[in-house]
This record gives C-alpha cells, structure tokens and sequence, in this order.
C-alpha cells in the first residue's frame, strides 16, 4: 500500500521532469543550427542610426569557440555587446567573456565597449535590436536606454 | 539549456547531503554546516563561480551558496578596506537570504499554528 | 569516532550490537538518493524559473537576481511550512528538501511557529535560531577564515 | 510478598475497577481507534498549546476513569503517572485539577507500568483504597522536546518511531470486579551502548527481555503461564531483536504470545515507520485495546513489560549512550482467583 504510492509518486516525478529534459534538447538544437548558419540576427545599416558596428562585431564573435549567440546595439560612442555560452563553455564564462572584451576593443578603440554574458543583457539588446529593426526608436532614446543597461551591468549583487 | 544543469547540479549537491544523512548518519544541523563551510571554501579557492556560470540557480538555492556568498562579501570589502574589510563584509551578499528568512518566520509565526 | 566509542564496549553490549544490527531496518539509501536528486533538482530548477522571470520582467541581472529569487523561494517555503505540507515533502524527499535555501527557511520558519506559544519575544524570538543558527554560526566563521588567508596571500603576493 | 529481588507478589489481588483512554486524531485512525473512551479529531484539543493539551488529556483520561468506576474525585487517594515533558509538567497539572495526592514519575515509556506496580503495592499493603495510576504523551509536543519543531522537514529514518498521542488512566481498589494486578517485576537500567535516538525499539529490547526472564525465574514459573506477553513500545525492530534474545538465552517464548503494544496500536498504511511510542502507548493499548479482549474472555494472564528508553536531548547531544528499563506487571482475569 504505502509502497505502491511511494512509486507512483517516483514515476509522477519522472515523468514532470522528462519534458524539462526533451525540451532542453530541442532547443540546443535550435541553437546549434543557429551557430552553423550564422544566422545572427542582421539590423539595417542605414539611418536613423547606423548598426554597421554592431553587425560586424556580431559576425566576429559568433565565430569563436563557444560563443551560441550575440546581441550587439551601437551608438556613436558606445558598443554593446550581449553574448550567449552554452553548456561546459559556461565554465569558462569570465575567460570568454574577458577575451571578447579585448578583441572588440581592439577593433573599435574609438567606442567604449561594454561586454556581458548576463541574460539580461543579452534580452535587453535582443529587444532594442527589434526596436531598431522597426524605426520606433531614436537616438535620444536609444541613448537613454544604453546608459540603462549600463547601469545596471555596473551594479554587483 | 540552463535549466537541465540547474537541475542536475541542484539535485547532485542534494545527493550529497543525503549520503551525508544516511551513510554517515549526521544530523540535518551537521550536515548542512558541513555544506556551508564547504562552499565557503570551494569559493575560496575559485571553483565556486564557475560552477554558478553553469548551473545558475542549480549552484545558487543549494545551501552551499551561501557559504560561496559570505567569502563573497567578506572578500569584495577586503579589497576595499583591508582586513577590517573582512569583518564588515561577511554579510553584505548574504543578507538578502537571511532577513528574508527571519522576516518570514515572523510573519509565518503570527499566521501560522503548527499543524503537526 | 564509533570506533573509540566500539573499543569500550563489553562482550555482552558487543554481542547484543551485533544481533541488534542484523534486524536494524536499513535505510535504503539508493532509493533516497534518487528521491533526493529529483526533489532537489526541482526545487533548483523552480529557482530557475523564477531567477529567469525576474530577469526577463523586471530590471534584474544574473547577479543581482539572486536575492530576490532567494526571498521568493523562503517565501514559498513559508507558505508550505505553514499549511504543514514542507515535512510531509521531507519525509519524501529528504536532503532534496534539506539542502536548497528552501530548508534553511524551513528551519527558521517551523522554529519560529512552534515556539510562538512561549511568547513572541522569548519563544520566536529566542528560538528562530535553533536548528538554523549553525549553518550560519559556522558559515561566518569559515568565511572570515578564508577571507582572511585570501587577503593575506594576495597582499602577499602583491608584495 | 518478595519473590526473589525484585519481584512483588501480590496477595490482595488489586483490582483494576475502571480504566479511561484518551486518543488524538492519528490514533483515531489507527487499529484499536474503538477501544478508545474519547477520541479527539484536533491536537490542540481546543488548547492555545500542545503542552496545554497533553495536560487535557491526561485529565480526561482521569475523569473517565473515575466517571466508569463511580467514584469521585474526592475519593482518590493517590494519583501516579507521568510522561515524557520536562519535568512531567503536564501530568502534574493535570494532577492539580484532580487535586489528590500525587506521586510525579518518571520511566519515560515505561511510566505506565512503573505506576500500576507501585499503585498495586500501595493497594496491596492498605495503603489506600482508591488511587489513580496512568500516562500519557502527545506526539508534538514530544516530537517539539525531543527532535525537531513538528514543521521542520526532518527526514524519519525507517528505524524511528511514532509517538502516540494518548493518554491512558486506571482506577485501582482494593476491592471490585475487574482484572487484578498479581505481580510485578522491576527493571534495572541496561545500557547496551546503542547511541541513535532514531532507533529505540533496538535499544530498549535487551531491557525488555532481562526483566520478562527476572519474572519468569523469581515466580518460579514458564512462559506459557502467561497467554499474552505484551511490550509497551519495542516496535518491529525491538521486538524481532528480543525475540532473538530469548532465543539466544533458550527462554521459550513464541512469536504468537509475544505482541507489541507499539504495532497494535495503528493500522498498516499510516507513516508511523517502526511502529508507535511514547508513554501514552502502553497505557492506552494496556488500559483500552487489551483489558477489553480481556473482559470478553479471550485470555485470562498476561503480562504486561513497558519499556523506556531513558534519554534526553541534552544527553543524547553529549554522546551518552541511551539507557533503559523495562517494567513488568501481569494483569488476571477470570478463572482461578
């Protein structure tokens, strides 16, 4: 009696967990063919604001070892740059994170660059991406939401 | 893909202390004292957040966080202040989790009878 | 340890020890373990979710999200140590229920329950601390201990 | 009157006129739920505490004793029990309601017995004509002292016991209709070195069994003397670790005269592991469940061996080994008296 519960209990508990797992699978599969494409998403170049800085660096970076995903957003002045690490890289999140840092900066010395591998970042940008994608945002806007997420980047615990 | 390893890890770090229960026999009070200091000095020598890049929420809820979150504090003061930083900083990452229990337990304590 | 305290025994309490041992009910420590993993895991993988929500909806980063998941979580805690559903899990799940911040909540919360009778002060008050004070006693200290090698190891070092 | 040490013999036959048992939810659950005089459905019992609610027990068990027996309150000479709370506080207020002359013990398990021998003494010598014997416990508030807050998620391991909520009380006199006390053999405190406060059937058996064979060998008499040998709460790790004690000894015992009170008490299904506990156990199986079958003639002798296990946090946090005794009473009735 108390057995047999006992083990429905078990089998109830596999059972809500088999979906987390098979929904976890299918999903890096998603960003596997993201990676092989290098299906990044691409914001247009062309006015208001000019994201030709942020795509380049999204095509750079997507190539390295690691690295599933990259959000980027730009201004004039700041560079920000929001990426995703899978799995065992995880490990190795601030190594990776420190290196992209350099690489970027090496390639726009003149922007000021803010690397994260926060999920906030990376979503944040994956947002501002879409606004921009859509002309319903402008500069002064754009400008106010970077120094936002900055901010927020900046602050510990 | 984040929430596998949370579980993973969460339920290894658990598995642990149940092994501590069972096959040595601690009490719960041993057992999860022995885990705290454990984080403190897994933290202590830096593997600790790593394994929280990892497994997030996997490495954060078990109790052995919060071992890894007083070095923590108790190691960002230092840096600041020196070793006087030590003794201010032991709580500031940790607080969160302890006001939040004894809030808790009061608010629990007016609402609440024990139901046995 | 046990064997210090083995070495002292008499024949007859060894004898007995002996035969007492043989109808002792073994915990069944493999099923347990699996029990542990997959309630301990569920609660990690809940802190997940909710990590991921304030995230997502609110102006939280993975380091600062923690403690707002933390607070979620010894609340939830509370609601299940309150309805006296938490031991019910535990007997379940053991550890897995132990070991995630929900069990230090638990602990904090079913001590400060149990002893409202005695008054809010001497009763909640005195005792909130009674199963919990350790884990916090002994991860203070041990946090200063090693905050404090660090520290001295890298001035150490610097110089 | 002596036989052998420890061994009284009693030759007035004390009677046992009437008995009250008192059971909380759990236990109105469990088994022998029908046995019970009252059974309440909530722990508080309408108390703003457990440790109120253990003392009601303990006095409705008393009143219904005395409310079976027709007898007063007034009349009650002597009260003897106690149970599991520091200081026995709750049978102690208990008794202040009562208001006879009381007698505060302490056996941990094994109060119950330790009262009726003692009662059937005082009865036996003329000591007094009526007197109160009994013993209660309350799981939480038990639980509250010994283990753990009863909210906390402690996990029980396979080996732990249920403390029973109950309260059991007998009315003894010299004079009546009833079962009668005959004999009783008091225990001295073993101590086999067992050290796990989760595990006390284990520890409490080698008790059990030194005072069942000090009975059998003063009275000069053989287990089948006896159609019930009944412990108060060695559980199912207790009892198969006695029963291979005795066997080791070459004392005849059987598996079918040889019960528990611990595993009569709840049904199969309810969480109570390796079986039940606490001071309220024996008394409320002996003095409700047992004295019943009894009366309706399906044994005549048993012999009742509550046992205790003589531990307290404090004693257990500074790596004391657990102590315990065990008390033996046999209970006749019917037949040759």
């Amino acid at each position: 009696m108390k057995d047999k519960t006992t083990k429905l209990k078990i089998f109830l508990l596999i059972f809500t967990v088999i979906p987390f797992g098979s929904g976890c699978n299918s999903n890096q599969n998603q960003l596997g063919q993201d990676h092989n494409d290098l299906s990044i998403s691409q914001v247009h170049t062309s006015k208001p604001i000019d994201q030709s800085v942020a795509n380049h660096t999204k095509e750079k970076i997507i190539t390295k070892d690691g690295i599933s995903d990259v959000k980027a957003v730009n201004t004039d002045k700041d560079l920000l740059v929001g990426i995703k690490v899978d799995n065992f890289d995880r490990f190795q999140l601030k190594n990776i994170k420190k290196k992209v840092q350099s690489d970027i900066e090496k390639m726009y010395p003149d922007h000021q660059v803010t690397v994260s591998t926060d999920q906030k970042m990376y979503w944040e940008l994956d947002k501002l991406e879409q606004r921009l994608q859509k002309d319903s945002t402008n500069m002064k806007n754009l400008k106010k939401d970077i120094n936002k997420i900055k901010s927020l980047m900046k602050e510990q615990t | 893909m984040i929430y596998f390893w949370a579980f993973v890890v969460g339920g290894l770090i658990c598995v642990i202390g149940q092994i501590m229960f069972d096959v040595f026999k601690l009490t719960p009070g041993h057992t999860l004292s022995t885990l705290v200091v454990v984080g403190a000095i897994l933290d202590g020598v830096g593997l600790y957040e790593p394994l929280i890049d990892f497994a997030g929420a996997g490495a954060t809820v078990p109790i052995t966080s919060f071992g890894n979150a007083l070095v923590h504090g108790a190691m960002q003061e230092a840096e600041q202040h020196g070793l006087v930083g030590i003794l201010t900083g032991v709580f500031e990452v940790t607080s969160a989790g302890i006001s939040a229990a004894i809030i808790f337990g009061m608010l629990g304590s007016l609402i609440f009878k024990p139901k046995g | 340890m046990s064997n210090n305290q083995k070495k002292q025994l008499s024949p007859v309490q060894q004898e007995y020890q002996d035969i007492q041992k043989q109808r002792e009910i073994k915990r069944p420590v493999v099923k347990n373990c699996i029990k542990a993993f997959l309630i301990g895991g569920l609660i990690c993988l809940i802190g997940q979710v909710i990590q991921n929500f304030y995230i997502y909806y609110f102006d939280f980063t993975d380091q600062t999200a923690g403690n707002p998941t933390v607070g979620t979580l010894i609340f939830i805690a509370m609601l299940l140590t309150g309805f006296g559903v938490y031991d019910r899990i535990a007997q379940f799940g053991g550890a897995g229920t132990a070991v995630p911040v929900t069990g230090f909540g638990n602990a904090i919360i079913s001590a400060a329950i149990e002893h409202r009778t005695e008054g809010y002060v001497l009763g909640v008050g005195g005792n909130m601390f009674k199963l919990a004070g350790s884990v916090i006693v002994f991860g203070v200290f041990s946090a200063f201990v090693i905050a404090l090698i660090k520290t001295i190891l890298i001035q150490w070092g610097g110089l | 009157m002596l036989a052998g040490h420890r061994t009284w013999v009693f030759e007035q036959k004390p009677v046992i006129i009437s008995t009250g048992t008192v059971g909380g939810p759990f236990e109105a659950d469990g088994a022998i739920a029908e046995d019970f005089d009252l059974l309440h459905a909530d722990l508080w019992l309408k108390q703003d505490s457990y440790e109120k609610a253990h003392k009601v027990l303990f006095e409705e068990a008393c009143q219904k004793a005395m409310e079976k027996g027709g007898i007063q309150k007034e009349q009650v000479q002597f009260i003897l029990a106690g149970d599991l709370i520091n200081q026995i506080t709750p049978t102690s207020f208990a008794s202040r309601t009562i208001g006879a002359p009381y007698f505060g013990l302490f056996g941990a398990c094994s109060t119950s017995m330790e009262g009726l021998a003692l009662g059937a003494y005082i009865i036996n010598t003329k000591g007094a004509k009526y007197l109160l014997t009994g013993a209660s416990s309350h799981d939480t508030a038990v639980e509250k002292q010994f283990r753990y807050p009863t909210e906390y998620g402690g996990q029980k391991p396979p080996t732990a016991q249920w403390t029973v909520t109950g309260a059991g009380a007998a009315l003894l006199s010299d004079s009546g209709e009833g079962p009668r006390v005959t004999s009783a053999t008091i225990g001295r405190v073993i101590d086999m070195g067992l050290t796990d406060p989760f595990n006390m059937g284990g520890a409490m058996a080698p008790a059990a069994v030194d005072t069942i064979e000090a009975h059998l060998t003063e009275r000069n008499i053989d287990s089948t003397y006896y159609d019930l040998i009944v412990t108060g709460d060695l559980g199912q790790i207790g009892q198969e670790a006695s029963l291979d004690l005795f066997k080791k000894h070459g004392t005849p015992i059987s598996k079918e005269q040889y019960q528990d009170c611990g595993l009569m008490i709840y049904r199969e299904g309810q969480p109570v592991l390796a079986g039940g506990s606490g001071a309220g156990c024996s008394a409320t199986v002996v003095y409700g469940h047992l004295l019943n079958r009894m009366k309706k003639g399906e044994f005549k002798r048993m012999l009742v061996v509550a046992t205790g296990a003589l531990l307290s946090p404090l004693s257990f946090q500074q790596n004391e080994t657990i102590p315990c005794i065990a008390h033996a009473v046999s209970i006749e009735y019917g037949g040759g008296q």
